[in-house]
């Protein structure tokens, strides 16, 4: 598996940081920071995302779903709620 | 054996191709070597058609006949076109139903399709047809052309082509037994 | 002569026949004059063994299938003509690159365009070598018989399997229109796709193996994941653009043919020992070349004839060995003059053409003529 | 709970360089994660699943995952994925294309394949352009819109994906947007479920070829687009026509019932005597 | 009053041989028939007309009239006809397809025809059947019946060539049989005098590649089987769903009002700040 | 040094102004890298001028419409690149067999199949001549500077006209996309299509003139109602199986351009006078040859250089000439030996080639030390 | 024209035949005698139709409209209906 | 003028190929001879960009620079990569903000992208390199740059540039005048 091959990104960490984003792959498209409801996540000073709110987060699972590059990991605690079905 | 060249023509619907296939699988038949080919104009059908074959001993290298030694005319337009094609001792048959004008050479005229359509199949012209040559000139075995029939005819249409076969020999070989009577010129 | 076993077959349907001999279990093609009895035919045939037959939407897409057919495991082919032939080329060259095993059957007409569709023709056969962009290996048989149109519809798949590559049979519209009787060959060989013998992890489907070895291209679905392109590839088939494995890609997939000109290349000899004049024919045109050598040596002329079986990659060694010792070559054909084009490269000062574009046959006299020509 | 990102992790290709190489922003990796998390929730093997792409950025997906992956010519990755499918009925096959692959060079094989109603997804992934060659428009650009071989705006009417094959005989259709992310799992779930044949439109952002030019803002912006305008399938058809401006209908919109192809020549071997396995 | 074969016979081509190729009782003669009565109607001058043909039976119409013929290659009559019409759009251009030619390997053709709306007629001869190959199917051909290449009958579902066309965007679409010749008249005349695509299906017999094969007697049984099943446009849409069979809908089927493309491409070079004559 | 009227222009951009320059007013293409800015260019240009642009769905649309628009009295032009050039075949072979005037450009890249759609090549050299079914004339042309896809641009249009045949612009992608100063032209002869001097009643659209003229092509609705098929055809051009009606057709389709060959082959030739070894290279390649060439005289070597700008028909009797003068030919090419090949026709046995496929073009270096390995 | 170039058929034929069929382009289809809403013709002895009920004929046209090789001539004299146009 | 080897390198959207042009362009306004090729990756944006020129009185064979005069390198990668292309006292430019590992080999450091990003345009950054590169090597008249400058620069970007070209000229000039100071290892 890619995550441990490239050893930049550690599975557990030991801050207990609920979202993760891993800035090798991400692009700064600014996505996730638009799309959570919460206004969890920030752009940083060096252009990258971060959790200015963790708190706030209910672990929707929007920003993973919206992220380009997949470089946003959520390391849920609680339960996510599962996918609404649409039809 | 010599090697036969043989030209089978008329118009497209007349089943001359398969005219051509039957005398060809009787001739394989018979342990002989044969190449067919056809030729057919622009149009899928109505215009003329001709079935060319080839029948040795011997493997056959260049697949076309040349000078023709039986040559069958089903129209008009055949008979004027490759009457010339013949040896000069080839053998000429022509549908009297359908050339209207006889070539002015010696040739056995027949009326194949009237025949045919008497016995209920006008499509069936082209083996009767077969017959004759067969009677006449003894290229194929008629046993061989049977199996033929059997091999490549619907089984619905066998026993009428079967029929019509007979029929068509018989005149080929009437033709044969008399044949300073029967050409006409 | 005893011909028991010998049945009358069209040139077209042995080519069908020698496709199931060789294990072809899928079609897929749009129909034109003269190839279509190979579709018609198989439509009725595959089912009944439970192979696949399907009329796609034009030829692109028949070309298209037949690779995808092929990657997952099943030998496929697909028969057309000239106008079909054209609109296959990018596929081709696909399948080429990808080194995708398919056969390709293209019963030749009169062109160019639309031409003359029943009229018979040899008038692809610089196509069949050059017809998609960018270099690319092609191997390209050449039937004269309704008997080799079975046998060597055989050895393309055969080829193909053997060398991962798009095989062309180039059936000049008399032979696959011809009946003819032809003994089906008893024993045949058949290649059969072969099985890696590394495990999935180790499987690099554009690897060169040592000593030039191909490496076996295994079917989807059986755990060996991969990637395939049209894309120049490094050894997983992933696009590259790193110049040595450019270079490799494009190298590799040419020398697996220039390597192998031995196995790939078959030709007839005729005459030829102590032969003056050499006539160069193939399909159709070589039986008339071969009566015409006939009635050359009656007139105490030495002629001889080579065919090239394996139209490409092109006998070129054989000629020019040839081209040693006889004093001219004669070359028939049913086009301009396309295979006069390439013995020109061995030979360059002592070749002549016999041309015919009609959609008649050349006749032995028409090539006799010229040999008397050029002997006196 | 799906781990999302965990869970796309696994169908990488362990070998090939990532980040992608898609554009900051572009929605292409957006629909790649639907994907993924519909096939995972399929739990086919990645050896069962053959993913079939055309020429274009959308066409580079194929490179990325760990399944059969196949990347054909421009426009004819159904053709391929037609001959699999035939060859291997056992095989899942699912074809990625952008809207100018599907719908402008690949049009006729996309009505065909509706027609024949074999058992094939696809996604076509529209984001109203040629990416790939550079912001040419394409067969699904709106009307007026600015493109590169477009400097006036266009002037040809473009198709609507989902009413073409529609009418071309896809037995499921469904469209979302990589704004509706997860209804774009859901749909490409149900549409890999579904035997026959079945399209789903994913709606994409190209910010760099096509919104720069046609000043649509950001990526945000332009998902933003896609949630203002979007409205859900049934909800849609209640919308008086006059009233409809850009609004297009998300969901599913057609689900039918009806012989898949490889079923009906099942048909065929039995009745000319062959064995069915 | 309007002498029927003398107006024929004043648009043959001297030069030519007749009778023409086509079989006995084949339809597309009455085509060709009805396509020149129409042409007299409009009063156009033979100068000013060009037949696009593809290749097929059908195709072998553009041999015959005496107007600009172009014989093109297999599938692609409306690409030539494009740059026929853009080139000088005082030409008024018709094409006559078969089904084959128009759906099978010209599909792509068509629907990007119909999308972009030029000012083209389309007269498209759909007699279920590849007839100058030798009776393969075609994509039209009704599922069960039988072809050279489909020995134990068809198993694709057929095109709808009217419903397609519409989805794609022509602007005036009708459908009429060689039982209805003179209805094809008037088709054909209103599709001529539409600006913008227009497409015309005219449903014809080939009793010798289709008819013959599927036992569907002579050409005359073949022309009332188009009486008996078609129903005037109109009074189709009465019908319940489930009480159509084999019918069909005749008439005009669509007839809309837009913008055509060569209308919206004089809109460009004034943008452009060409002059438009 | 003085430039005052020079501008620096990219390949591609050069190539539309030039088509603009001789009078085309009909764009159809298909986008694909890297000949897609002759497109984007030619559709901010021609409505400026009341001329049409369009994108087509395809590749083989766009061939289609062309010919269209040339039928109705328009120059026209497409342009693409390999896989877009493979579609276009068959169209291509109906524009030579219905003898319509039209320009298609292609700027090659790294092939086969998608092959390296951003690298440069000179793969389809043989392809150009080669691709579409059935023997038919085709002109190709091959820019060697941005100038050169100006002028030989606009020599192709004259040419298409004059000879009423299809032409291609081989350019290849480091041409197409380089920039370089450039001096319009300020005078350029454009032909016109000329006008029958017959009336329709005795106008024959394929009719041979007297003296090999060729017989002007009416557009469309100027009263000269004709027939036009890809179908072999007589004189009226309406289809023919007539058998002198055939050999006429197809000869004379391909007699045109052979019984020309001196206006239409354009070469050029570089200190050849003396020269030992010739060199053999076109388009980007020439001007590494040029500057090895120059290097090798330096060295005392004696080499030349032949350009065919010419590309088809192959200038292979100015090769022949020089064949009996040269020791050897060196022919460096972007692809694994193409115009070699053609080469070898003239010498069979003392060519040599150079190549390179990894979508860089050829150094001088890489010809010198050839020309050095053969001239020691 | 061509009726007139081939000789065959001439227009103003003097016996008073309202109908004309011109042989050498007729197929012997059937077609023109099952159209024929008033059975004015039938199929001759030799295959080819012929007007066996001539003054049954009300000039309708249909004959003409649907024979597929252009070989019935209707010598009006009286109007012939115009056609209807369909929508 | 001897012939000069120029090659810009860096990455997709940095405006490298827009540079070589504008270069190219000016040495064509100083009537000069002038080849410019570029090359980018498979992916249309974001890979490695770069354009090479050459620049002469006489007109170019071959047209692609082989040992560099000018080498500008306005990313890490394209640092590693071509900085060994360099001829002997060929001039090594970078763009400090983007490349942090500082090759070692003399060359000149200048912060390009902090320079516009500060003057609110990051994307000229490629302009104030021109003017670098000008200050330093006069391969141009600044003259022709800025009627290169109008000729294919927007008509709103053009101040922002024309501002920017003449920041990078005067730290060119800067850099020449005292060039054995500011040369970096
Ligand atoms: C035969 C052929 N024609 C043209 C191209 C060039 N080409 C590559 S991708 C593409 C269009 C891409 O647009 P789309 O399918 O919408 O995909 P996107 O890049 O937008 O995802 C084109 C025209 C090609 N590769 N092959
Ligand atoms: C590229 C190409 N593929 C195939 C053919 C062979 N071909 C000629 S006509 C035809 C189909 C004819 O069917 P249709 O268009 O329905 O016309 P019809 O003959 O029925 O009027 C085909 C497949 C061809 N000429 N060119
Ligand atoms: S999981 Fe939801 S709430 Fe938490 S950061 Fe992501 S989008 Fe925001
Ligand atoms: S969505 Fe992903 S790529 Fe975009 S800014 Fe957030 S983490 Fe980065
Ligand atoms: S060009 Fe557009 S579609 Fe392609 S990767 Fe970039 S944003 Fe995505
Ligand atoms: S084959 Fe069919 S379509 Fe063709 S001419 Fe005969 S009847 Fe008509
Ligand atoms: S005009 Fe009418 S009534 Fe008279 S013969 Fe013809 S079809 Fe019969
Ligand atoms: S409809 Fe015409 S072709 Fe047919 S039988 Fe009557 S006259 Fe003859
Ligand atoms: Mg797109
Ligand atoms: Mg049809």
């Amino acid at each position: 598996m890619i995550i441990r091959s490239t050893g930049a990104f550690k599975m557990n960490n030991d801050k207990e940081e609920p979202i993760h984003i891993f800035s090798s792959w991400c692009k700064q498209c600014g996505i996730c920071t638009a799309i959570c409801p919460k206004k969890v996540l920030e752009k940083g000073p060096d252009g990258y995302p971060y959790a200015a709110r963790p708190d706030d987060c209910i672990l929707c699972g929007m920003c993973e779903a919206h992220c380009p590059d997949y470089a946003i990991t959520l390391k849920a605690k609680r339960e996510v709620k599962e996918e609404e079905e649409h039809e | 054996m010599k090697r036969y060249h043989i030209c089978l023509s008329g118009s497209g619907g007349q089943g001359l191709i398969l005219a051509g296939v039957l005398l060809a699988h009787a001739a394989v038949s018979d342990g002989k070597c044969v190449t067919m080919t056809s030729s057919y104009g622009p149009e899928a059908r109505g215009g003329a058609s001709r079935s060319s074959l080839v029948i040795s001993e011997k493997p056959i290298d260049y697949p076309l006949p040349c000078r023709l030694d039986v040559l069958l005319t089903m129209n008009q337009e055949s008979c004027n076109r490759y009457a010339s094609h013949l040896k000069e001792d080839g053998i000429l048959i022509v549908d009297s139903t359908r050339v209207i004008h006889q070539p002015p050479i010696r040739h056995y005229s027949v009326p194949f399709t009237s025949m045919a359509s008497q016995a209920g199949a006008v499509l069936a012209a082209n083996v009767t047809a077969l017959g004759t040559i067969i009677g006449l000139t003894g290229i194929v075995r008629p046993a061989s052309l049977e199996i033929a029939l059997r091999a490549r005819i619907k089984e619905e249409m066998l026993p009428l082509n079967e029929k019509l076969l007979k029929l068509g020999l018989k005149e080929g070989r009437k033709l044969k037994s008399h044949s300073n009577e029967y050409y006409t010129y | 002569m005893n011909k028991q076993n010998e049945v009358l077959m069209q040139g077209n349907e042995a080519c069908a026949m020698g496709a199931l001999s060789a294990g072809m279990r899928f079609f897929a093609g749009y129909p034109i004059t003269p190839s279509t009895e190979i579709a018609e035919f198989l439509s009725a045939e595959l089912p009944k063994i439970n192979g696949t037959f399907i009329q796609m939407e034009d030829e692109i897409s028949s070309m298209g299938a037949i690779i995808g057919a092929s990657l997952a495991g099943v030998k496929s082919m697909t028969a057309t003509s000239g106008p079909g032939f054209s609109l296959m080329q990018e596929n081709i060259g696909f399948a080429s690159m990808a080194e995708v095993p398919c056969v390709v059957v293209n019963v030749m007409r009169g062109g160019p365009s639309t031409g003359m569709p029943t009229r018979p023709s040899q008038g692809d056969v610089m196509q069949s070598r050059w017809g998609t962009h960018g270099d690319h290996p092609i191997i390209v048989l050449c039937p004269k018989s309704v008997l080799e149109c079975y046998t060597l519809t055989v050895r393309a798949f055969n080829l193909a399997e053997k060398y991962r590559t798009p095989v062309i049979v180039l059936i000049d519209g008399i032979i696959g229109h011809m009946w003819e009787n032809i003994e089906i060959p008893s024993t045949l060989e058949v290649i059969d796709r072969p099985k890696p013998t590394v495990p999935p992890e180790w499987y690099h489907p554009y690897e060169n193996l040592p000593g030039g070895d191909i490496m076996p291209l295994v079917p989807f679905g059986q755990g060996y994941r991969y990637h395939v392109t049209g894309m120049v590839h490094d050894m997983s088939g992933f696009p590259t653009l790193v110049h040595e494995e450019v270079e490799q890609c494009l190298k590799s997939i040419t020398n697996k043919i220039k390597n192998n000109l031995h196995d790939i290349i078959e030709i007839e000899e005729y005459l030829l020992n102590d032969a003056d004049i050499c006539v160069v024919a193939y399909g159709s045109v070589a039986r008339s070349a071969r009566e015409a050598v006939n009635m050359a040596r009656e007139e105490g002329i030495k002629a001889g004839m080579l065919r090239p079986i394996t139209m490409w990659p092109f006998p070129r060694f054989h000629l020019e060995d040839i081209a040693t010792r006889v004093r001219t070559f004669v070359v028939p054909e049913m086009n301009l003059g396309q295979v006069y084009g390439e013995v020109l490269k061995s030979c360059s000062q002592k070749a002549l053409r016999v041309t015919r574009v009609d959609g008649e046959l050349i006749t032995p006299d028409q090539i006799l003529s010229k040999i008397q020509e050029v002997s006196s | 709970m799906m781990r999302t990102t965990e869970t796309i992790y696994k169908y990488l290709r362990p070998d090939k360089k990532f980040p992608h190489v898609w554009c900051s922003g572009c929605g292409i990796g957006i629909v790649m994660g639907a994907l993924v998390r519909a096939i995972e929730k399929t739990e086919l093997s990645k050896d069962e699943v053959v993913l079939v792409s055309g020429i274009g950025c959308s066409g580079r997906m194929s490179t990325y995952l760990d399944f059969n992956t196949l990347h054909t010519t421009h426009g004819r990755a159904l053709t391929f994925a037609t001959g699999i499918k035939l060859a291997n009925p056992e095989l899942t096959v699912i074809t990625v294309m952008g809207d100018g692959d599907a719908t402008a060079i690949g049009g006729n094989h996309l009505i065909h394949a509706c027609r024949r109603n074999i058992d094939i997804t696809s996604i076509i992934i529209n984001n109203n352009i040629y990416g790939m060659t550079g912001g040419q428009y394409s067969p699904t650009t709106p009307m007026e819109r600015k493109a590169s071989t477009a400097q006036y705006g266009t002037i040809e009417k473009p198709f609507d994906i989902c009413k073409l094959v529609e009418a071309c005989g896809a037995t499921f259709v469904a469209r979302s947007t990589t704004f509706h992310a997860k209804m774009l799992d859901a749909m490409i779930l149900r549409a890999i479920n579904k035997k026959g044949f079945s399209v789903v439109e994913a709606m994409s952002q190209c910010p760099v070829q096509y919104g720069r030019r046609n000043k649509m803002g950001t990526p945000v912006d332009m998902m933003q687009w896609f949630k203002d305008n979007s409205v859900a399938s049934p909800a849609f058809d209640q919308i008086p026509p006059d009233e409809i401006d850009e609004q297009f209908p998300v969901g599913v919109l057609v689900n039918r019932e009806e012989k898949e192809y490889i079923d009906r020549y099942r048909d065929i071997v039995k009745k000319a005597g062959g064995e069915v396995p």
